[in-house]
């Protein structure tokens, strides 16, 4: 599998990725913020950098976060980045930076106040979070990377103040909320290929398309594994303990 | 010079990570006790990080009192409580003393537990305002939700003991095919945006997207 | 008239959150003694229980947390309870995670566990034992071997009830308050090893990966979240907080699905436009 | 704890609940309290970690002359250079420690998901096809994971399956909606509790009083 990985991602075939409609609402939100003149903001979520369980969502939600600040400049649109995690805050910060930078307007990006460190704490980030969406009357609400019960709390406060919301993560638990909650949802994996989707680099479709092709040999494991056990052979199965 | 600092990066992804990785494949006891100090030097790291974060805070809010900004006050309040647990930590010399237990189960309990409870009066406006059968899929959502209700909570049973049973249908099902999807896909997809990161192709969580 | 429904429908959500509180606070108000049915796997644990004899001995492992302890605590203190009344039985706590300790002290004190069991003689705190599933491994192998002190510091050669427990093999039955993987640990290490039983106390959602353990016979048990700590407060003729939770329960329950209803009432009603 | 201790506890869980209405002052007393004792609470813990994961190791190592522990000076140093992404020059340095917690994390993850997510998973979901169960799982789940498949020409041939795999989606996430509704209800439960009891009671009508009266006078305002 992870051979499979390598390959497509060298590989010369660039194939056509399914967009998902989240991804194209976080232009949507963008112009919607700038025509009400209202912010937008984001949340790469409550893990950190080096979460044994989260951190590549944590490293999709930046790459995400890249790109929305880079098309929020471009719009014209107020950013207002929250971090929990102290390890995620200088990144974040640097991602934010440069991509005003890449719009020539690094001007508008203010020190301390376009990325925001709340508390790396859970709930301590959520009621800030939650604050400043009621104060700044936010229009739009990202909500990426690795959240725990404090999703819905957040989530349903972005709908009280009326914020379009666009929501991914790969904690199940609080994928239901999300879903609920916010008008996008990327489930799962659909964060992962959104992130390689926003990025410029055609090679990275081409990962996209080794997961694909991971997938589809897991069902192959799957089906094969499943009709031998009906007649008695575990061979799969034991393949797999080894 | 800061090609020199890139390749360091670079390798310092690759090294520190395979470690990690053929440590999982290899029981080598070596191995496994310099992947657990890779950990913990990653967690020292992180707590050296902190202070990044708490010198954001005190700067951005010390500058909300000194120009006297709309609420200001608040910001006094919120620089106060932080001094106060940081004097009372070091003072007491741990954070299982009495004196520290007090103010956390004082202050950060109930504020923490009243979020977190939060989230039923959030199922409550969620449950009127989502859950509308607009089309096949939030009809399945609706009908998924409301069975699990009922197997749930013990009023389900008194109702009518097939309650349950049907809920524990969808749950199972549920379990063993959307769910079980999910988790592969993000095996696979985890899989994925570590090699990107680990190769070197991936470079925004590095910050360095020029 | 209209006046007051458009009122109300524009501040929807401040109507649900003010039902929501009265749907909660009323129960505990004025009891409603609505039904709390018995499930197996809460009476797997209480008939064990019952049928212990003296010399037998009971391992109760917890991972109980902050943020599990609404959901854990009430089912591990009325196990807890139930446990402490049977006489003779040989009673060792131990924890699995550092935060832990400090709730079974708790329980230990609420339920009075010194009136019935005189400590050290028939009741032991082992305390936190760090490393996990080689804890566990380390418990059931040999606990002399593994521990020098219990929680209050005292040496294990000193407390006289374990002299005669060496291993899970003198362990008659092991129950486990969690919703972490020590849980797995104990099948692991106890019943695939020795052949102890086991049982579990667990979170709503932790609960159905162990449920296909109970239906192999794997565990006797499962006390499952708030409801199976109400159920086990029943049976023990001892009806505490979750007991009492109950109503509150069944009816928030209730009215969750009510509001799926009349929202999906009056979107149809309304022609299904968009609100 | 004593009764002034439990109705300071009750207020701030009011002062918190006061979101449900609108912002307010009263909310922000709340969250300014919060967020400082978290934040002071994680330096604590943060300087604590640094002490006795790092500095008694280097000691130790020192006195014993232990290398792996001498080691850890390492992330120490590393440590202060996240610091010097604060000066324009040395900026990149910090990129070093950066980059080190992110492979940490992320070969973590990667081995742990590889297993728990992947092969575990793949192993669990191999089942006779003999009973209703077995093959509606089966089909259930290859169903979700073909949603799951970006490019568009194999998505295009698994025909109809991908919509199905939507709807089993659906499913799943109705289900465990509902499932962690008692858990919460329990946290909610348990706070109240908290407040339900006397003095801290009085303060709930005393609450009611105060937005009734706010209801009132921003209507008043509005006409």
């Amino acid at each position: 599998m992870l051979e499979t990985l390598n390959l497509a991602s060298k590989g010369k075939y660039v194939p056509k990725i399914r967009e998902h409609p989240g991804v194209k609402a976080i232009q949507e939100a963008l112009g919607r913020a700038t025509e009400m003149g209202r912010p937008v903001c984001y949340s790469p979520g409550t893990q950190s950098l080096y979460s044994t369980k989260y951190a590549g969502d944590t490293a999709a939600a930046l790459t995400i976060l890249g790109y929305t600040a880079q098309e929020a400049v471009k719009t014209g649109a107020d950013l207002i980045v929250g971090i929990s995690q102290p390890t995620v805050l200088p990144v974040a910060e640097e991602v934010v930076r440069q991509a005003y930078k890449l719009e020539s307007r690094e001007d508008e990006y203010v020190e301390g106040e376009t990325v925001r460190f709340y508390s790396p704490n859970q709930w301590g980030f959520a009621t800030s979070y939650v604050g400043m969406m009621h104060r700044e009357k936010a229009a739009a609400n990202f909500l990426f990377g690795g959240h725990a019960a404090e999703a819905m709390v957040i989530a349903e406060n972005g709908a009280t103040v009326g914020a379009m919301q666009i929501a991914g993560s790969t904690n199940v638990y609080q994928l239901p909320f999300f879903l609920v909650s916010c008008e996008y949802t990327l489930i799962g994996e659909d964060e992962y290929a959104a992130a390689a989707y926003l990025s410029t680099d055609p090679s990275q479709k081409g990962i996209v398309f080794g997961q694909d092709l991971a997938k589809l040999i897991t069902i192959g494991l799957i089906v094969l594994g499943s009709v031998l056990a009906t007649f008695g052979n575990s061979a799969i199965s034991s393949l797999l303990s080894m | 010079m800061s090609n020199v600092s890139k390749q360091i990066s670079s390798i310092v992804l690759v090294v520190v990570s395979l470690v990690i990785l053929v440590d999982f494949f290899w029981a080598n006891p070596t191995l496994k006790s310099l992947a657990t100090d890779l950990n913990n030097w990653a967690v020292v790291i992180g707590a050296f990080a902190l202070g990044l974060g708490a010198y954001s805070l005190l700067t951005r809010h010390s500058k909300r009192i000194l120009q006297k900004k709309e609420s200001w006050i608040f910001s006094v309040l919120l620089l106060a409580t932080m001094f106060l647990f940081i004097a009372t930590g070091l003072i007491t010399g741990s954070v299982t003393s009495d004196e520290y237990n007090f103010i956390y189960a004082l202050m950060v309990q109930p504020l923490s537990s009243a979020l977190y409870g939060m989230n039923a009066f959030f199922i409550a406006s969620a449950s009127y305002r989502a859950f509308k059968a607009k089309n096949v899929e939030s009809g399945l959502l609706l009908v998924a939700a409301i069975f699990l209700m009922l197997k749930n909570a013990p009023i389900g049973e008194a109702i009518h003991p097939i309650l349950p049973q049907i809920g524990s249908i969808f749950w199972d099902f549920a379990g063993a095919t959307g769910m079980r999807a999910i988790l592969i896909g993000i095996g696979i997809g985890t899989l994925a945006i570590g090699l990107r990161i680990i190769i070197g192709q991936e470079k925004t969580p590095l910050g360095g997207a020029e | 008239m209209s006046d007051f429904i458009e009122t109300l429908s524009k501040n929807y959500k401040q109507v649900i959150y003010i039902g929501l509180f009265l749907v909660l606070t009323i129960p505990r108000v004025y009891p409603l003694g609505l039904p709390i049915p018995l499930s197996d796997t809460t009476m797997g644990v209480y008939n064990q229980i019952e049928a212990l004899e003296p010399g037998d001995v009971v391992v109760i492992g917890s991972s109980i947390s902050a943020s599990i302890y609404a959901e854990v605590y009430p089912q591990y203190i009325a196990v807890m309870r139930h446990v402490l009344g049977q006489e003779g039985v040989k009673v060792i706590l131990v924890d699995h995670i550092p935060e832990a300790p400090i709730f079974t002290e708790r329980a230990i004190e609420e339920a009075n566990a010194y009136s019935y069991k005189a400590y050290g003689e028939e009741l032991v705190h082992l305390g936190y034992i760090a490393g996990d599933e080689a804890a566990i491994s380390g418990l059931c192998r040999d606990l002399h071997d593994l521990l020098q002190v219990d929680y209050h510091g005292t040496s294990i050669s000193e407390i006289s009830m374990l002299d005669d427990i060496n291993s899970a093999e003198d362990f008659t039955i092991v129950l486990d308050f969690t919703a972490s993987a020590d849980s797995q640990y104990w099948l692991n290490q106890a019943y695939a090893t020795y052949g102890t039983k086991i049982a579990l106390g667990l979170t709503a959602v932790k609960v159905t990966d162990a449920y296909a353990y109970y239906t192999a016979g794997q565990i006797f048990g499962i006390v499952e979240s708030t409801k199976g700590a109400a159920q086990y407060e029943i049976l023990i003729d001892q009806p505490g907080l979750a007991a009492q939770g109950m109503d509150a329960q069944s009816l928030a329950h209730l009215f969750f699905i009510g509001l799926i209803l009349v929202g999906n009432i009056l979107y149809f009603v309304k022609g299904g436009k968009n609100q | 704890m004593s009764a002034i201790a439990s109705l300071i506890s009750a207020a701030l869980v009011i002062m918190i609940y006061s979101i449900l209405y609108r912002e307010n002052p009263l909310f922000r007393v709340g969250e300014g309290i919060l967020v400082g004792a978290t934040v002071g609470h994680a330096v604590v813990q943060a300087i604590f970690n640094v002490r006795d994961l790092a500095i008694i190791k280097v000691q130790q190592g020192l006195a014993t002359g232990d290398i792996s522990k001498i080691l850890y000076v390492i992330p120490i140093l590393l440590g202060i250079g996240l610091y010097l992404q604060f000066s324009k020059k040395y900026r990149y340095v910090s990129k070093i420690s950066i980059a080190f917690m992110l492979s940490v994390g992320i070969a973590l993850s990667m081995r742990g998901l590889l297993y728990n997510n992947v092969i575990g998973q793949i192993k669990g979901a191999i089942m006779p096809l003999n009973t209703i169960e077995g093959i509606a799982y089966t089909i259930g789940l290859i169903s979700v994971l073909l949603y799951f498949v970006y490019e568009e020409k194999t998505s295009r041939i698994a025909g109809p399956l991908p919509n199905l795999g939507r709807y089993v989606l659906m499913i799943t996430m109705g289900a465990y909606f509902a499932n962690s509704i008692m858990g919460r209800l329990s946290i909610v439960i348990g706070t109240m509790d908290g407040v339900l009891v006397t003095p801290s009671i009085y303060l709930v009508p005393v609450a009611a009083l105060v937005i009734v009266a706010d209801v009132l006078t921003r209507r008043k305002q509005a006409e």
